[in-house]
């Protein structure tokens, strides 16, 4: 895959979060569990506003991203590898987006190795780290949720 | 001091008795005799002092006692003759023929408990208080702080709340089997 | 007896508004005399000079109503020496301007202290030490104590503590003293023109009232 | 009459020029003294307004007033000081819970208005705030009892031997002797989740009267019993008297009020209110909450029916603390007043869809608070091995009746209570324990003194763990893998600070069983779709609003499902809050807005 401008870049990004909220949205169709289909529902929303946020940026409403800095645990490296299944729970749903979202950060920190422009660098940068920060956000929830030592 | 309250017994009949120190005892007897036996102490054992004349409220039990303390300056002993009157209409018979000053202690006692020594002189005489119109002040069901509340006016703009009350109500604090 | 206290009028212990048009500072001082509407500079410059001897004259009525009277006591010995302040002991009311109402004061005492306080020759100045002249103080749930002395006379300088020490006596008078040089302190003359207010106040907590009448 | 008559008193002059015998004015005024009792001074953000100065004071010298908004472990009262009362006795210092309260060594204050002489040290200023000397309270003697009466506890060597419980209990001297240390500030009230009248019963403990302290308890606590030996106590971490040393025994004085009587129905007196009858209320889940709700609408005359799967009412109170802490007839005492109070019991049985339905229509509101019943998985490679069991099926499984195989070493993956208390009964079953936990011993969300009880029994614990996987040994051994973690802050202010896993590092533990006790969740699965999908939320658990009602008009919610500490006096509170919601909603017709 090659890039030619940043516009280029932004609209793949959009096409990947598109792509990613409409699995969500399948899955939220399928599962019968009432939590794991809610928590899916939450994620096509949330995939949406990344997608708003790409939207934005390239119209240049925005200036750049803006991680917020939540630390890393390194829990998805840890956990297994779940698939799909209609009863699928929360646990699993919320493993399966903590991968997916380290995926997105592994490719594009891939790409970002064949960027030859310094701006295309900088987005893909950006953007990397925008996965990241959705990682260690699910990373978070997931902390909270399931690992609650109650 | 077992001896003087052995002779006390004998002369004025049952007695109810308490050594205290090895020169003070007490000596509870009926109101009737309390004052020939005050007069017996002065007049032949020597107990010339009155030192003090006090009283206290046994609300509880209907009645005031009466505590007249002597001394005996040559033994140095003292004696407690104590003796408990009726609290409705609490009167006493006087000892101001014996001592003086027990003038002055049965004008206080009179204005502060309102215990009446028919024939001593100052009865009635306003001593510490002037124009009072209450019950006397060291009756114990006097209840000074109500009689401060309503008579004498202490600087406005106070307010205390409790913090138990205070957090209960900020709290929800609610009970479920009373209301 | 009646429950509510009647509020003064003027706020107490302020000068009196609106009654004394234009008089003149510290001015006034002798039984009987009109005030004036006018007050031209030399008698402005007249009443300084005889505030400033005033308050370099302080003479203390002897009267202790209470445990501050003690603190009176190192007053005149050599530590604190009150006589270099002009401060000087005097042994009836009409001898003195100065009275120190030292701590709690029971009702009986309220009649023999108003009694004396009016017998002293204007100007003159109270003096209240301790917790007991402000509210009461631990005597506050007695029932021949006042709680609060600004009903009955008035206050010119409340020197806190209980007891104040004397150093915290020092400090009062020469508070006092600088009140009187400024011509502040003149409770006398709020005392003189709500007399109304203030007798009620005495009558309502003295129930045998037997003071005569003062004419002035 | 000489010259030398009339010139002698000028000889004074003389003396002018003489050097003077007074002590220089300068030299008068001496400051206080180092420990002088001054002004009051209060360091208000150590205060927390318990307002114990204003009760010790003789002459009613101190005022508590509001100076900020109240929140737990502070009434946000000061005190204010009326110096036309103060004399200076310096008691309130001395009886200071928190030592905030101090006096300067400044005692010169000239006033001419006495409206003025009263103020509040610490939030009015003051020339004397900060003073480094003056009155304080001293090291080591305060008006407050600072020792707690201890509790006599089984050993530690004798206790893994046997169920018996730990803790024997206060005598009535012990009991009496604790009561009275309390200062009343009612502190602990907002504290506890409840809202208990904590200063009240333990007021009529120290009075010795148990029943009016038994009184006060059921007022809003109707398993107080349980309360009284397992509560995790918010009350004792707010505790004035424990600022400066140990906390009241809020809950074992609590214990020993409940444990003085055998019939509770004998003592409660209860006003029956007749408010609810007619109406009938359906309770799905015999726990905490459900107990709550049933029993204090029975006394209000509604008619209450609960439901619960397991043999027993209790719910986690049941089936999940172990004996050795609370006993079955403390539970039985509890649950045989709700049945003379009129609650149905309906137990072993499963309420299912179609029955769910039904209980809606025929009933005038329905609330259930069926908690957290099943276990998250670690969600690490192996944990379907033969030998990983849940922390809940083993102690369920073990308080039904059932016989429970741990083997001789297990490890417990967890460090909340659930953990805790599965190693504690596999310690009495025999097996070496390690407790395996992420993060550092001071996060663990486990009693500090259930965690030392757990050590003083032999368990072993090891922090920032995390657990990578678990294999089958040769010998028939699971090998328990897991990695070092590192803290890194936490992401939210008030969250705890988070473990990191270092990658790289394996450490291996040879065990017979791995027990996990991660975390547990509701499940749905007997709900009907209609209502589950209404009222439950993404993250698994039910949310209500302030009366403690689901978005579904009529059903009620509480217990573990519901707030997010998930403990027994939580639930207690959720229930009494549907008591207020399902009275509002059954009897008056209140819709609460939903927001």
């Amino acid at each position: 895959m090659e890039f030619n401008s940043i516009q280029e870049v932004l609209d793949f990004a959009v096409r990947q979060e598109q792509k990613a909220g409409r699995f969500y949205g399948l899955m939220a169709e399928k599962s019968t569990d009432v939590v794991a289909r809610k928590f899916f529902r939450e994620m096509v929303g949330e995939e949406r506003k990344h997608e708003a946020k790409l939207k934005a940026i390239k119209s240049g409403k925005l200036s750049g991203f803006s991680g917020q800095g939540t630390p890393q645990m390194n829990l998805t490296e840890v956990l297994g590898e779940p698939v799909f299944r209609e009863d699928i729970t929360l646990q699993e749903g919320l493993i399966i987006a903590m991968r997916a979202e380290k995926d997105a950060y592994e490719m594009y920190e891939g790409l970002k190795a064949f960027a030859r422009d310094e701006e295309l660098k900088k987005i893909l940068e950006g953007l990397a780290a925008e996965e990241l920060e959705h990682k260690a956000r699910m990373e978070s929830i997931y902390d909270q949720v399931v690992q609650r030592e109650n | 001091m077992k001896e003087i309250l052995k002779e006390i017994e004998e002369r004025f009949g049952p007695i109810w008795e308490r050594v205290q120190r090895p020169k003070l005892a007490q000596v509870g007897i009926e109101p009737a005799k309390a004052v020939p036996l005050l007069t017996w102490l002065k007049e032949h054992r020597g107990y010339v002092t009155l030192v003090h004349l006090s009283a206290v409220d046994w609300i509880e039990q209907g009645e005031f006692q009466l505590t007249w303390l002597l001394g005996n300056p040559e033994t140095e002993e003292r004696l407690m003759i104590c003796s408990r009157i009726d609290r409705e209409n609490p009167a006493a018979e006087t000892v101001s023929g014996l001592w003086p000053q027990a003038v002055t202690y049965e004008q206080e006692i009179n204005e502060m408990f309102g215990v009446s020594f028919p024939g001593s002189p100052r009865q009635g005489v306003p001593f510490i208080l002037e124009g009072w119109k209450d019950i006397p002040p060291m009756r114990r069901d006097f209840d000074t702080v109500a009689f401060v509340e309503k008579h004498i006016p202490g600087r406005e703009g106070r307010k205390h709340i409790d913090t138990r009350t205070y957090i209960g109500e900020k709290f929800g604090e609610k009970g479920y089997l009373h209301d | 007896m009646d429950d509510k206290i009647v509020k003064p009028e003027p706020p107490l212990g302020g000068p009196p508004q609106g009654s004394r048009p234009h008089a003149p500072v510290g001015d006034g001082c002798f039984l009987g005399e009109e005030m004036k509407p006018q007050a031209p500079s030399y008698k402005e410059a007249l009443a300084r000079i005889k505030n400033w001897f005033r308050a370099n004259s302080l003479w203390v009525m002897a009267y202790g109503t209470g445990c501050g009277a003690i603190e009176l006591r190192p007053l005149a010995t050599a530590r604190f020496d009150m006589e270099r302040l002009g401060i000087a002991m005097r042994p009836t009311p009409r001898q003195s301007n100065v009275l120190i109402v030292s701590g709690y004061l029971a009702v009986k005492s309220l009649k023999r202290v108003i009694r004396s306080y009016e017998q002293m020759p204007s100007p003159k100045w109270i003096v209240a030490l301790g917790s007991c002249t402000i509210n009461g103080g631990m005597y506050w749930d007695s029932y021949n104590t006042i709680n609060r002395l600004d009903l009955y006379l008035p206050v010119d300088v409340y020197i806190n503590g209980c007891m104040p020490r004397p150093e915290a006596l020092v400090a009062g008078f020469q508070e006092l003293m600088r009140r009187i040089k400024k011509g502040e302190a003149d409770g006398w003359r709020h005392y003189m023109e709500n007399l109304d207010w203030y007798k009620e106040n005495q009558k309502k907590i003295i129930t045998d009232w037997d003071l005569p009448e003062y004419n002035w | 009459m000489s010259l030398k008559h009339v010139l002698q008193p000028f000889n004074a002059w003389v003396q002018a020029f003489s050097k003077p015998y007074t002590i220089p004015m300068k030299d008068t005024m001496r400051p206080g003294a180092d420990r002088y009792r001054g002004w009051h001074i209060n360091d208000v953000e150590k205060c927390v307004g318990c307002g114990t100065c204003a009760d010790i004071c003789q002459n009613a010298a101190i005022d508590m007033v509001p100076v900020k908004d109240p929140v737990k472990g502070d009434s946000g009262l000061r005190p204010k000081i009326d110096y036309g009362r103060c004399c200076w006795c310096a008691l309130c210092v001395d009886v200071c819970t928190t030592g905030s309260l101090g006096m300067s060594n400044e005692y010169t204050w000239v006033e001419k208005d006495p409206e003025k002489c009263r103020y509040t040290p610490g939030v009015d200023a003051k020339p004397w705030d900060g003073s480094e000397k003056g009155w304080r309270q001293e090291e080591g003697f305060s008006l407050i009892v600072k020792d707690r009466v201890p509790m006599p506890m089984l050993d530690p060597k004798e206790r893994i031997k046997t169920w018996a419980e730990v803790v024997v209990g206060y005598s009535v001297e012990e009991a009496r002797k604790e009561a009275a240390r309390c200062v009343s500030c009612g502190l602990c009230v907002a504290a506890c989740p409840a809202h208990m009248h904590i200063p009240d019963y333990i007021g009529a403990i120290r009075d010795g009267d148990f029943e009016k302290a038994l009184d006060f308890i059921y007022d809003n606590n109707p398993m107080p019993e349980m309360c009284g030996k397992v509560c995790t106590r918010r009350c004792e971490g707010v505790c004035s008297v424990g600022i400066q040393g140990e906390p009241l025994a809020i809950r074992w004085l609590k214990r020993f009020a409940t444990e003085q009587f055998e019939d509770f129905a004998k003592v409660l007196h209860p006003e029956v209110k007749r408010v609810g009858e007619g109406k009938k209320v359906a309770v799905v889940g015999g726990g905490p909450s459900g107990v709550t709700v049933a029993y204090y609408l029975a006394v209000r005359g509604f008619e209450v029916t609960i439901y619960e799967a397991l043999p027993q009412l209790g719910g986690a109170t049941f089936f999940g603390i172990p004996k050795y802490r609370f006993p079955m007839p403390s539970l039985e005492k509890q649950v045989d007043l709700l049945k003379k109070a009129g609650v149905k019991i309906v137990t072993d049985h499963r309420v299912e869809k179609d029955e769910f339905r039904r209980l809606l229509e025929e009933n005038d509101a329905l609330f259930f608070g069926t908690g957290l019943m099943k276990p998250y998985k670690l969600g690490v490679p192996g944990e379907d091995l033969e030998g990983v069991i849940y922390a809940l099926d083993l102690l369920r499984d073990h308080h039904v009746g059932k016989k429970v195989e741990v083997g001789e070493s297990v490890v417990v993956v967890g460090g909340g209570n659930v953990a805790i208390d599965a190693s504690r009964v596999s310690r009495r079953l025999g097996a070496e324990v390690t407790i395996a936990y992420r993060r550092r011993r001071e996060d663990m969300p486990a009693d500090d003194e259930e965690i030392e009880d757990a050590e003083a029994e032999g368990i072993e614990l090891v922090t920032q763990s995390i657990p990578l996987r678990v294999e089958k040994l040769e010998n028939g051994k699971l090998d328990f893998i897991w990695g070092p973690a590192e803290m890194v802050p936490p992401d939210r202010p008030g969250g705890r600070p988070k473990p990191k896993l270092i990658e790289g590092v394996e450490n291996h533990l040879q065990v017979d069983r791995v027990i996990v006790a991660i975390g547990q969740k509701g499940e749905f699965e007997w709900m009907p779709e209609e209502v589950a999908e209404k009222v439950v939320t993404s993250r698994g658990w039910v949310e209500v609003d302030e009366t403690g009602m689901t978005q579904w008009p009529g059903i009620f919610a509480g217990g573990d499902l519901v707030n997010s500490t998930a403990d027994a006096i939580s639930a207690i509170a959720d229930g009494l809050k549907a008591v207020e919601g399902i009275q509002q909603f059954t009897l008056e017709g209140l819709s609460v807005s939903k927001s």
